[in-house]
C-alpha cells in the first residue's frame, strides 16, 4: 500500500468538515478499534471503521472517499453507542457518503449508491417509497437484474408487493424539499 | 541447669479439639529442664498470662515455652509477659501448634504427636537461649541532602522545617537540577522558574540549612545516627563570601563557551552564572577554558571585580560533616542520543532532544522562547515528535518506560501549537502512557484541542532532503508506511542513571538496579527508604518520575529523615550475628555476603605466650546487622553466630525432631 | 509413652501400613513460615509430617543443618523461603540457591536420594503452595521410603 | 380509550403491511385508537440520512409538522417502524438543540417547524408506557405459555439511547416483557441488537446472509420457538433471507419471525387472517399448530387440576 505523506497528502480542513457535517469530534478518537469490533459489517469492509475515521484524522480525503467501507455501513449505530470518546460515527459514515455522492467521487460500491438513488427518485417523485418500483429502478442501475428474482415472486405472491404506486397529495411539497436541499448542498459545494 | 516453664494453651477448642492436651503436657513434663507444665484455656488472655508470671516467680523459671499460635501473632505479647516478671524477654519460645498443627490435621492422633515434637523442639531451642540485649546509639541531629535538584531541595526544606539541621551538597554551581531547564510544566503548564526560584532562595535562607554548591562527596563512614561525610568543596576561583553576583565579571571576561545549561544552544562566558536566576548567586571559573589558567595572563574579571571575590589560586577544600540520616537525590541524566544513527541526532542540527526543546521555548533561553530551527534560525511549520527514544528499546537503548516523555511531548506539542500559529505537530508514539491525576485529560487536549496528529509507530529514518527533515514511521493503526517531511525533529529522549551513581551508591552502601537506579527497600512499602539504615531516596535517582512524583518521595524522604532524627537514640536489633573472634580467621569471607555492610575487619590484640600479637579479624557493627544470617554460613570457621539463631539451637531442634 | 508412637521402629507390626515420613522443614520467616500460618489459618488439610524449624532467612540455612537432619534420620528436608528478589533481607535466597544445588550433590555422594532435599519458594500468600509442596512432598518421600541408611549405619 | 396519532411509514404499506394489519386489529383490544395522519410521507429513513443529512431532517420534519396540524390537537405519534420512529426522533432531538439548523430545515421546508410538541413513541414504549403490562395480561385471552420467544430489538429501536431512551441499549427488556404478559417465556440470549445488515439486504444479499445467519443461530442455540421484533426491516430481513442464510450455514433454521404485534394479537384470540400469517416466508403454520397443542394440553391439566 501506498505510503501516506504529511502533510502533504492531506485536504487541509476535511477532518473539519466531517466533523461538522457528522455532529461530533473525529479528533476525539484515540482508535482503540471498539468500533471495528463490534461492527457487523466490518470483515467485508476494505478498511475498517477506526482506520477510516483516523484517514479522516489525518484528512486523506481522497483515499477514504474511495473506500467502499462507509458505503457498506448498515448504519445499526452499535458504534457510535459503544465508543469510549463518544464519536459519532455512523454519523460520520453518513456524513462520507454525503461528501461522497455531492463531491461525485466515484463510490467504492455503486450498487448501494444506485439502490439509495432509486429508493429516493422514488420518494421525491411520490412522497412515499414503493417498493416494487425501488427494486425495479435499482435492479436497472446497478445491473444487478437477476439476483433475488425467486425472492420478488414469492413476495409479491404473498401481497407484499404493492404493485401500483400510491401518490400523496403533498408530493409536490415533498419534491420542493429534494429541490431546495440540493440547492443549498451545490451552493456549499461550489463554497469549497 | 535451665529450668523451663512449658504452658500448653488450648485456644478454646482451636487447639484443644484436634490436640490431646493432657497428652502433651504429660509428655512436656518428661523433657529435659521442664520443671513446670501448666494449661491454660487462653493463654494470651489476662489471667493466662498472670499465670505465667506467677510459675516463673514460685518454679524460679528461667526460660519459657508457650505452646500456641504462631509466633507471628503472639510472640511479642508473650516477650512482654516474661519480661514483666523480670525474665530476660528472648528467653522465649513459641512452639506453634495452632496455625501449623491443629488446623491444619484432623487426625486427633497424629496431630497430638506432631504437638509433641513441637514442644520438644521448642524446648531444646529455648534450653541454648541465653538473654539478649539491644545496644542503643545516639542520634548525630543533622542531616545531608545529596543533589540539590527540586527533589533535593523539598527534602532539605522539610527536613529543615522539621527542626533538623540539613547539608546540601550540589555538585554543580547551582542548585536547581533540570527543573531549573525546563519551560513551563505539565500537567498545569505552570512555568517552572516561577515555582523553583523561590524554593531555591528559601534554601540559602533558611537558618537550618548549609548549601555546599560546587561540591561533591567523597567518602561516607558510619551507620544510622551517626555517619561521617567527606565533602569535597571544589575551587570556584572566587570567594563565595566576597562574591556580590553583580556580573561585572563576566561581562567582561572575553572568552565563550558553549553553555551547559542552554545544552550548547547558547553560549557563557569564562567567568559564569550558569542561570540568571542561580542560586547561590556566584561566580564560578571554568578553568578549562579561562585564558589565565590556560596562558597565564588576563585577570580581567579581577580587574572588574569590585569585591575583590576573585581568588585565582583558591584550592579544593575538604570538610568533615557528621550528620544522622542521609537523603540522596542525585536525580537522572538524559539518554545519549548518538546510538541513534538513524534519527541523525548531532549530524543534522534540526534534530534535537526534549531537553533543547525545553530550552527553544524557554523565554530566558537561547531564542528567547521563540522556537527557532538551530540550522537556519527559521520557525518551523511542521513539527516531528519521536517518543521513547533510548526508552522501551532493549537493542540501543534501556528497557524501561521513562514515564515522563509522554507527558512532556503532549507539552511540547501544546506549546508548538500555542507559539507558531498554523503549524502542524506530529507525535510518532508506541503507546501513550499517563497514570497521573489530569494527566490523560492533559493528552487529550494535546491531541483534540491543540491538533497534535498521534501516529502509532516508531519512526525508521530521519534524512535531510531539501531543507526539510524526512521522518520515515509507520502507522500500525493504518498498517501504512507514513512518512512527514518535517521543519524540526524533537527526540524525545529517556531519563537514565547519573553517570557516577554506581559509585555513589557503592560510597553509600546502597544498593543499585542494572541500570544504575537507586534501589528502594521494597517497592511498595518502604519506597523511600534503603536497605541501609537512615539512608533515604528522593526523585530520579531511584528511577525515572516527573516532578509531582519526585516532589511527594522527597517530602516522604524528609518525613522519614525527620521521624529518625527525631528519636533520642536508636535501638539496634538483638538478633544479630556476633563474631567469636578466637575462631575468626579474618579471612573476610563473610564481608561481601552481607547485604548491609554491616561487617567489617578491626585488628585486636592478643597475647600468645609472651608475645603480644595483632591480626585482623571480622567484626558485625549492631547498628547495621538486621540479623538475616547469611554471614554464618559463609564462615568456613563457624566463628559466626546468629544470636537467637545460634548454630547448637538449630541443630538442638533438628535433633528434637529426630531423636 | 505416647512420644514413642511416631517412632517407626516402636510401632512393630503396623510399621510398614502406617508408616509416614518424617520432613524437616526449614522456613524463613518472612515468606514460608508466614505461608505455612496462611495455610492454617485457612484450614488446608495436610499431611502431619513435617516439622518447621523457623529461620530468620533461608541465606540463614547452613547445609550442615541439611545433612544433619538425615544423619539423624528425617526421610526428607525441604527448604523453603522467599521467591527470587522478595526476599525481605534483599538477596538471602540467592546465596541459598546457590547452596542446596551444591548441598543436592553432596548428600548424593553421600549416597542418599538427591530428592530426599527438596528447596521451594513459597511467599507469604502462598498457604496453598506451602500445602501443596508439603502433600507432594510427603508422597514423594514415602515412595523412597525410609532412611534406613544413615540410621542403620548409626 | 388513548388516542394516538399514527404514522405507519412506507414499509407498512408494502413488505411489513401485516405489521400494520395486525396493529390495527389488536389496537382497540388494548384500549388504544390510531388516527393516521393525513397526507404523510416518506420519513427519510436509509438513503435520505445516508446521503443526506438536510434532506433527512427535513423529511422527517414534514411528518412531524402534519402530527401538529392534525384535527383534534398535536397528540403523541404512534410509529411502529423502528426506522420511522429513529429518524422522527432524532429530527425532534436535533432541530430542538440547534437553532441555527432548525432556520436551515425550515428553508427547505418552505415552512415553520412546528414539532416541537410532538413526541413519537415506539410500539413497545406506548404499550409498556402508556397502557401498561398488567392491562397487556388482562386482554390476553388464550395464553401461549410453554411457547419460547426470542426477542429481537435490533438495531434502532434502542439506539442511540440519547435519543430513544425507553429501554437499555445494550441488553433491552420491553418486548420480553410484554412476551411475558401473553404467558410466553422470553428468551434470555445474546444477541438482542446484533444488526441483521437490513439497510444491505437488497444490494449485499451474502454478507447480510450471514448476518441473519448469525442471528438465528443465537435464538436456536437459547431453544426459541419463534422471534419477534417490531421492525419492519428486521422482520424482512429475518424472514426473507432465512433461506439464503440457512443455506451458508447448511441448515434449515425455520424459525418464524413475527412482529410483536402478531405474537400479542394471537394471545389476545385474533384470528390467524387477520394477523396476515399468509404473508411470511418462513411459514408460521408448525408455531400455529404448536400453540393449538399447548393451549390442548393446558385445558387438559386445567381439567384435572382446578
Ligand atoms: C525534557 C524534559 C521535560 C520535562 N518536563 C517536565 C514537566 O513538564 N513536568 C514534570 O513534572 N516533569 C518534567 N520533567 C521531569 C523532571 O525534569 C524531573 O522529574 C525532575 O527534574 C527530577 O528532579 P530530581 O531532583 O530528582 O533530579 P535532577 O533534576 O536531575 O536534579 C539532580 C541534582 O543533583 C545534582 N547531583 C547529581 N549527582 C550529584 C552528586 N554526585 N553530588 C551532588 N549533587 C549531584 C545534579 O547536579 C542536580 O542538580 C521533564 C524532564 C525532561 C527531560
Ligand atoms: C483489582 C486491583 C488490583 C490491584 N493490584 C495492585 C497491585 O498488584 N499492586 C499495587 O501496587 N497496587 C494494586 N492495586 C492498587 C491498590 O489497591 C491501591 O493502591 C491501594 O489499595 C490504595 O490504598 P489506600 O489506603 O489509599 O485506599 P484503600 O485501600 O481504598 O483504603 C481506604 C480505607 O479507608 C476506609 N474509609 C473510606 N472512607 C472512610 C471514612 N469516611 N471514614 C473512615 N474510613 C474510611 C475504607 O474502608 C478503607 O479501609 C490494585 C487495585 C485494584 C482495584
Ligand atoms: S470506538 Fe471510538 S475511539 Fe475507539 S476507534 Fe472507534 S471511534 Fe475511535
Ligand atoms: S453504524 Fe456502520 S460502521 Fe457503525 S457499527 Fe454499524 S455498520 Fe458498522
Ligand atoms: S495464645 Fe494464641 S493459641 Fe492461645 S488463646 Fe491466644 S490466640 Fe489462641
Ligand atoms: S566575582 Fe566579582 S564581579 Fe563577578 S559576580 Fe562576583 S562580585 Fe561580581
Ligand atoms: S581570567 Fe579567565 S575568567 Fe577572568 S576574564 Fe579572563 S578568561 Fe575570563
Ligand atoms: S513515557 Fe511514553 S515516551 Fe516515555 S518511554 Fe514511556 S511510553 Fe515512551
Ligand atoms: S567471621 Fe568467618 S568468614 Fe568472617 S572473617 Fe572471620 S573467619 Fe572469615
Ligand atoms: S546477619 Fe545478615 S545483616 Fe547481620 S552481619 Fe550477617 S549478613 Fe550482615
Amino acid at each position: 500500500m501506498k505510503a501516506l505523506v504529511l502533510p502533504a497528502s492531506g485536504a487541509p480542513g476535511f477532518a473539519a468538515e466531517v466533523s461538522r457535517l457528522a455532529g461530533t469530534d473525529v479528533q476525539a478518537c484515540y482508535a482503540c478499534g471498539k468500533c471495528s469490533a463490534g461492527c457487523p459489517v466490518s470483515a467485508s469492509m476494505d478498511y475498517q471503521p477506526h482506520q477510516i475515521i483516523r484517514l479522516v484524522q489525518l484528512d486523506q480525503k481522497d483515499e477514504v472517499l474511495s473506500a467502499s467501507a462507509f458505503w457498506l455501513c448498515a448504519s445499526c449505530v452499535t458504534c457510535s453507542v459503544r465508543c469510549p470518546r463518544e464519536v459519532k460515527l455512523a454519523q460520520v459514515m453518513d456524513a462520507l457518503r454525503e461528501i461522497s455522492r455531492r463531491s461525485g467521487v466515484a463510490a467504492g460500491q455503486p450498487r448501494i449508491a444506485a439502490f439509495y438513488g432509486s429508493f429516493l427518485d422514488l420518494v421525491r417523485s411520490g412522497g412515499r417509497l414503493h417498493e416494487l418500483g425501488m427494486t425495479a429502478m435499482y435492479k436497472l442501475r446497478s445491473r444487478d437484474l437477476f439476483g433475488d428474482i425467486d425472492l420478488g415472486v414469492k413476495l409479491m405472491l404473498r401481497g407484499k408487493l404493492k404493485l401500483i404506486p400510491g401518490r400523496i397529495k403533498g408530493r409536490h411539497h415533498v419534491a420542493g424539499i429534494f429541490r431546495r436541499v440540493r440547492e443549498h448542498e451545490a451552493g456549499e459545494g461550489g463554497k469549497r | 541447669m535451665p529450668r523451663i516453664g512449658v504452658f500448653v494453651c488450648w485456644c478454646g477448642s482451636n487447639i484443644a479439639a484436634t490436640v490431646d492436651i493432657g497428652q502433651v503436657t504429660e509428655a512436656a513434663a518428661e523433657m529435659p529442664h521442664v520443671v513446670c507444665v501448666e494449661d491454660n484455656k487462653y493463654t494470651c488472655s489476662e489471667p493466662g498470662q498472670a499465670s505465667i508470671r506467677q510459675a516463673i516467680a514460685q518454679h524460679g523459671l528461667d526460660r519459657v515455652v508457650v505452646a500456641a499460635c504462631s509466633p507471628r501473632m503472639h510472640e511479642n505479647t508473650f516477650r512482654k509477659t516474661i519480661s514483666a516478671a523480670g525474665l530476660n524477654p528472648y528467653l522465649l519460645e513459641i512452639a506453634n501448634i495452632r496455625e501449623q498443627c491443629s488446623w491444619v490435621h484432623a487426625d486427633r492422633v497424629a496431630a497430638t504427636a506432631k504437638a509433641i515434637d513441637l514442644v520438644r523442639m521448642a524446648v531444646a531451642k529455648v534450653a541454648q537461649h541465653s538473654a539478649l540485649t539491644s545496644s542503643t546509639s545516639p542520634v548525630t541531629r543533622r542531616a545531608m541532602v545529596i543533589g540539590g535538584g527540586i527533589a533535593g531541595i523539598q527534602a532539605a526544606l522539610d527536613i529543615a522545617d522539621a527542626g533538623h539541621e540539613v547539608v546540601v551538597v550540589e555538585r554543580s554551581p547551582t542548585l536547581g537540577g533540570h527543573m531549573a531547564q525546563l519551560d513551563k510544566t505539565f500537567p498545569t503548564l505552570d512555568c517552572s522558574a516561577c515555582i523553583l526560584t523561590p524554593k531555591m532562595v528559601e534554601v540559602v535562607q533558611h537558618p537550618k540549612i548549609t548549601l555546599y554548591a560546587y561540591s561533591e562527596v567523597e567518602k561516607v563512614d558510619g551507620y544510622v545516627g551517626s555517619f561521617k561525610v567527606t565533602v569535597r568543596r571544589k575551587a570556584r576561583s572566587v570567594d563565595e563570601s566576597k562574591c556580590t553576583g553583580c556580573g561585572a565579571c563576566w561581562e567582561k571576561c572575553p572568552v565563550k563557551v558553549k553553555s551547559e545549561f542552554d545544552l550548547g544552544l547558547g553560549t557563557r562566558k569564562a567567568i559564569y552564572v550558569p542561570f540568571p536566576q542561580a542560586v547561590p548567586a556566584k561566580a564560578t571559573i571554568d578553568r578549562e577554558h579561562c585564558i589565565y589558567y590556560l596562558r597565564g595572563r588576563c585577570r580581567i574579571c579581577e580587574r572588574f571585580c569590585e569585591a575583590k571575590a576573585i581568588v585565582f589560586d583558591q584550592q579544593d577544600e575538604i570538610i568533615n560533616v557528621e550528620v544522622g540520616a542521609i537523603v540522596v537525590a542525585t536525580g537522572f541524566q538524559q539518554f545519549d542520543q548518538a546510538a541513534y544513527g538513524e534519527y541523525g541526532y548531532g549530524e543534522y542540527p534540526d534534530v534535537i532532544t526534549g531537553l533543547e526543546f525545553e530550552r527553544l521555548v524557554n523565554a530566558s533561553g537561547p531564542t528567547e522562547g521563540k522556537i527557532k530551527r538551530p540550522s537556519d534560525g527559521k520557525v518551523p511549520e511542521t513539527v516531528v515528535f519521536i517518543k521513547c527514544v533510548g526508552s522501551r528499546d532493549e537493542h540501543k537503548g534501556v528497557p524501561y518506560c521513562s514515564r515522563t516523555c509522554c507527558m512532556y511531548t503532549a507539552k511540547h506539542a501544546i506549546l508548538t501549537r500555542e507559539k507558531i500559529h498554523g503549524s502542524k505537530v506530529f507525535i510518532f508514539y508506541m503507546d501513550v502512557r499517563t497514570p497521573g491525576k489530569g494527566y490523560e485529560e492533559f493528552y487529550r487536549r494535546a491531541s483534540e484541542e491543540d491538533g497534535a496528529r498521534y501516529l502509532r509507530g516508531r519512526v525508521s529514518r530521519v534524512y535531510p532532503k531539501g531543507g526539510k527533515m524526512v521522518v520515515l514511521g509507520e502507522d500500525t493503526l493504518l498498517g501504512r508506511k507514513v512518512i512527514v517531511e518535517a521543519d524540526l525533529v524533537v527526540l524525545a529522549s529517556g531519563m537514565i542513571a547519573q553517570p557516577d551513581a554506581q559509585e555513589m551508591a557503592r560510597k553509600l552502601g546502597v544498593s543499585y538496579d542494572q541500570h544504575g537506579f537507586l534501589t528502594e527497600a521494597h517497592p511498595k512499602l518502604r519506597p523511600v527508604e534503603t536497605n541501609t539504615a537512615g539512608i533515604f531516596l528522593a526523585g530520579a535517582c531511584q528511577g525515572p518520575k516527573d516532578i509531582p512524583d519526585t516532589v511527594a518521595q522527597a517530602c516522604a524522604a524528609a518525613s522519614k529523615a525527620a521521624a529518625l532524627l527525631n528519636r533520642e537514640a536508636l535501638e539496634a536489633e538483638a538478633m544479630i550475628a556476633c563474631v567469636d573472634e578466637a575462631r575468626c580467621s579474618g579471612c573476610l569471607w563473610c564481608e561481601p555476603v552481607c547485604p548491609y555492610k554491616a561487617i567489617s575487619a578491626k585488628t585486636i590484640s592478643e597475647r600468645v605466650g609472651r608475645r603480644t600479637l595483632t591480626r585482623s579479624v571480622a567484626e558485625v557493627n549492631p547498628s547495621l546487622c538486621h540479623g538475616c544470617g547469611a554471614c554464618t554460613v559463609a564462615c568456613r570457621d563457624s566463628a559466626l553466630n546468629l544470636l537467637g539463631f545460634t548454630n547448637q539451637q538449630i541443630l538442638a531442634e533438628v535433633e528434637a525432631v529426630c531423636p | 509413652m505416647s512420644v514413642a508412637k511416631t517412632k517407626p521402629e516402636a510401632d512393630g507390626a503396623n510399621a510398614a501400613a502406617e508408616w509416614q515420613p518424617k520432613i524437616v522443614a526449614f522456613c524463613c520467616n518472612w515468606c514460608s513460615y508466614a505461608g505455612a500460618d496462611l495455610a492454617g489459618t485457612s484450614r488446608l488439610q495436610y499431611p502431619p509430617t513435617v516439622r518447621i524449624v523457623r529461620v530468620p532467612c533461608s541465606g540463614r540455612v547452613n547445609p550442615r543443618f541439611l545433612i544433619r537432619a538425615l544423619q539423624r534420620g528425617a526421610d526428607g528436608v525441604l527448604v523453603a523461603g522467599c521467591h527470587p528478589g522478595d526476599c525481605h533481607y534483599s538477596t538471602g535466597n540467592y546465596f541459598a540457591r546457590r547452596r542446596f544445588l551444591l548441598a543436592r550433590r553432596f548428600i548424593e555422594y553421600l549416597g542418599l536420594e538427591p530428592d530426599r532435599l527438596w528447596v521451594k519458594w513459597i511467599s507469604g500468600s502462598e498457604g496453598n503452595k506451602f500445602a501443596d509442596v508439603v502433600r507432594e512432598m510427603s508422597a514423594a518421600v514415602a515412595k523412597l521410603g525410609p532412611n534406613r541408611k544413615v540410621r542403620e549405619a548409626r | 380509550m388513548r388516542v394516538y396519532s399514527y404514522y405507519p411509514g412506507c414499509s407498512l404499506e408494502g413488505t411489513a403491511k401485516e405489521y400494520d394489519y395486525s396493529l390495527r386489529a389488536l389496537a382497540p383490544l388494548l384500549g388504544m385508537q390510531l388516527v393516521e395522519i393525513h397526507d404523510w410521507s416518506c420519513c427519510g429513513s436509509s438513503a435520505a440520512h445516508a446521503t443526506s443529512h438536510r434532506l433527512a431532517l427535513a423529511l422527517a420534519a414534514r411528518n412531524l409538522n402534519l402530527a401538529a396540524d392534525m384535527p383534534g390537537g398535536a397528540r403523541d405519534i404512534l410509529v411502529p417502524c423502528a426506522m420511522c420512529y429513529n429518524r422522527l426522533k432524532v429530527t425532534s432531538a436535533e432541530l430542538a438543540a440547534d437553532s441555527g439548523l432548525r432556520s436551515a430545515v425550515e428553508s427547505d421546508l418552505g415552512d415553520k417547524w412546528r414539532g416541537a410538541a410532538i413526541t413519537a413513541k415506539a410500539l413497545p414504549e406506548v404499550l409498556l408506557g402508556d397502557i401498561g403490562v398488567d392491562a397487556v395480561a388482562q386482554a390476553v385471552v388464550q395464553p401461549l405459555e410453554g411457547l419460547r420467544v426470542a426477542s429481537y430489538y435490533g438495531c434502532l429501536l434502542v439506539r442511540p439511547p440519547e435519543y430513544t431512551g425507553f429501554d437499555d441499549p445494550e441488553s433491552p427488556k420491553s418486548m420480553d416483557e410484554l412476551v411475558r404478559a401473553t404467558g410466553a417465556t422470553p428468551v434470555d440470549w445474546p444477541h438482542k441488537v446484533e444488526c441483521c445488515g437490513g439497510g444491505l439486504s437488497i444490494t449485499n444479499r451474502e454478507l447480510v446472509a450471514g448476518l441473519v445467519a448469525d442471528i438465528l443461530g443465537a435464538a436456536r442455540d437459547a431453544g426459541a420457538d419463534v422471534i419477534v421484533t417490531a421492525c419492519p426491516m428486521c422482520q424482512a430481513n429475518l424472514d426473507t433471507r432465512q433461506g439464503l442464510a440457512g443455506k451458508t450455514r447448511g441448515t434449515d433454521f425455520g424459525l418464524p419471525v413475527l412482529y410483536i404485534t402478531q405474537l400479542l394479537g394471537l394471545a389476545c384470540g385474533l384470528s390467524a387472517a387477520s394477523l396476515s400469517f399468509q404473508s411470511h416466508l418462513v411459514s408460521v403454520a408448525p408455531l400455529l399448530e404448536k400453540v393449538r397443542q399447548l393451549g390442548r394440553a393446558r385445558q387438559a391439566a386445567g381439567g384435572e387440576g382446578c
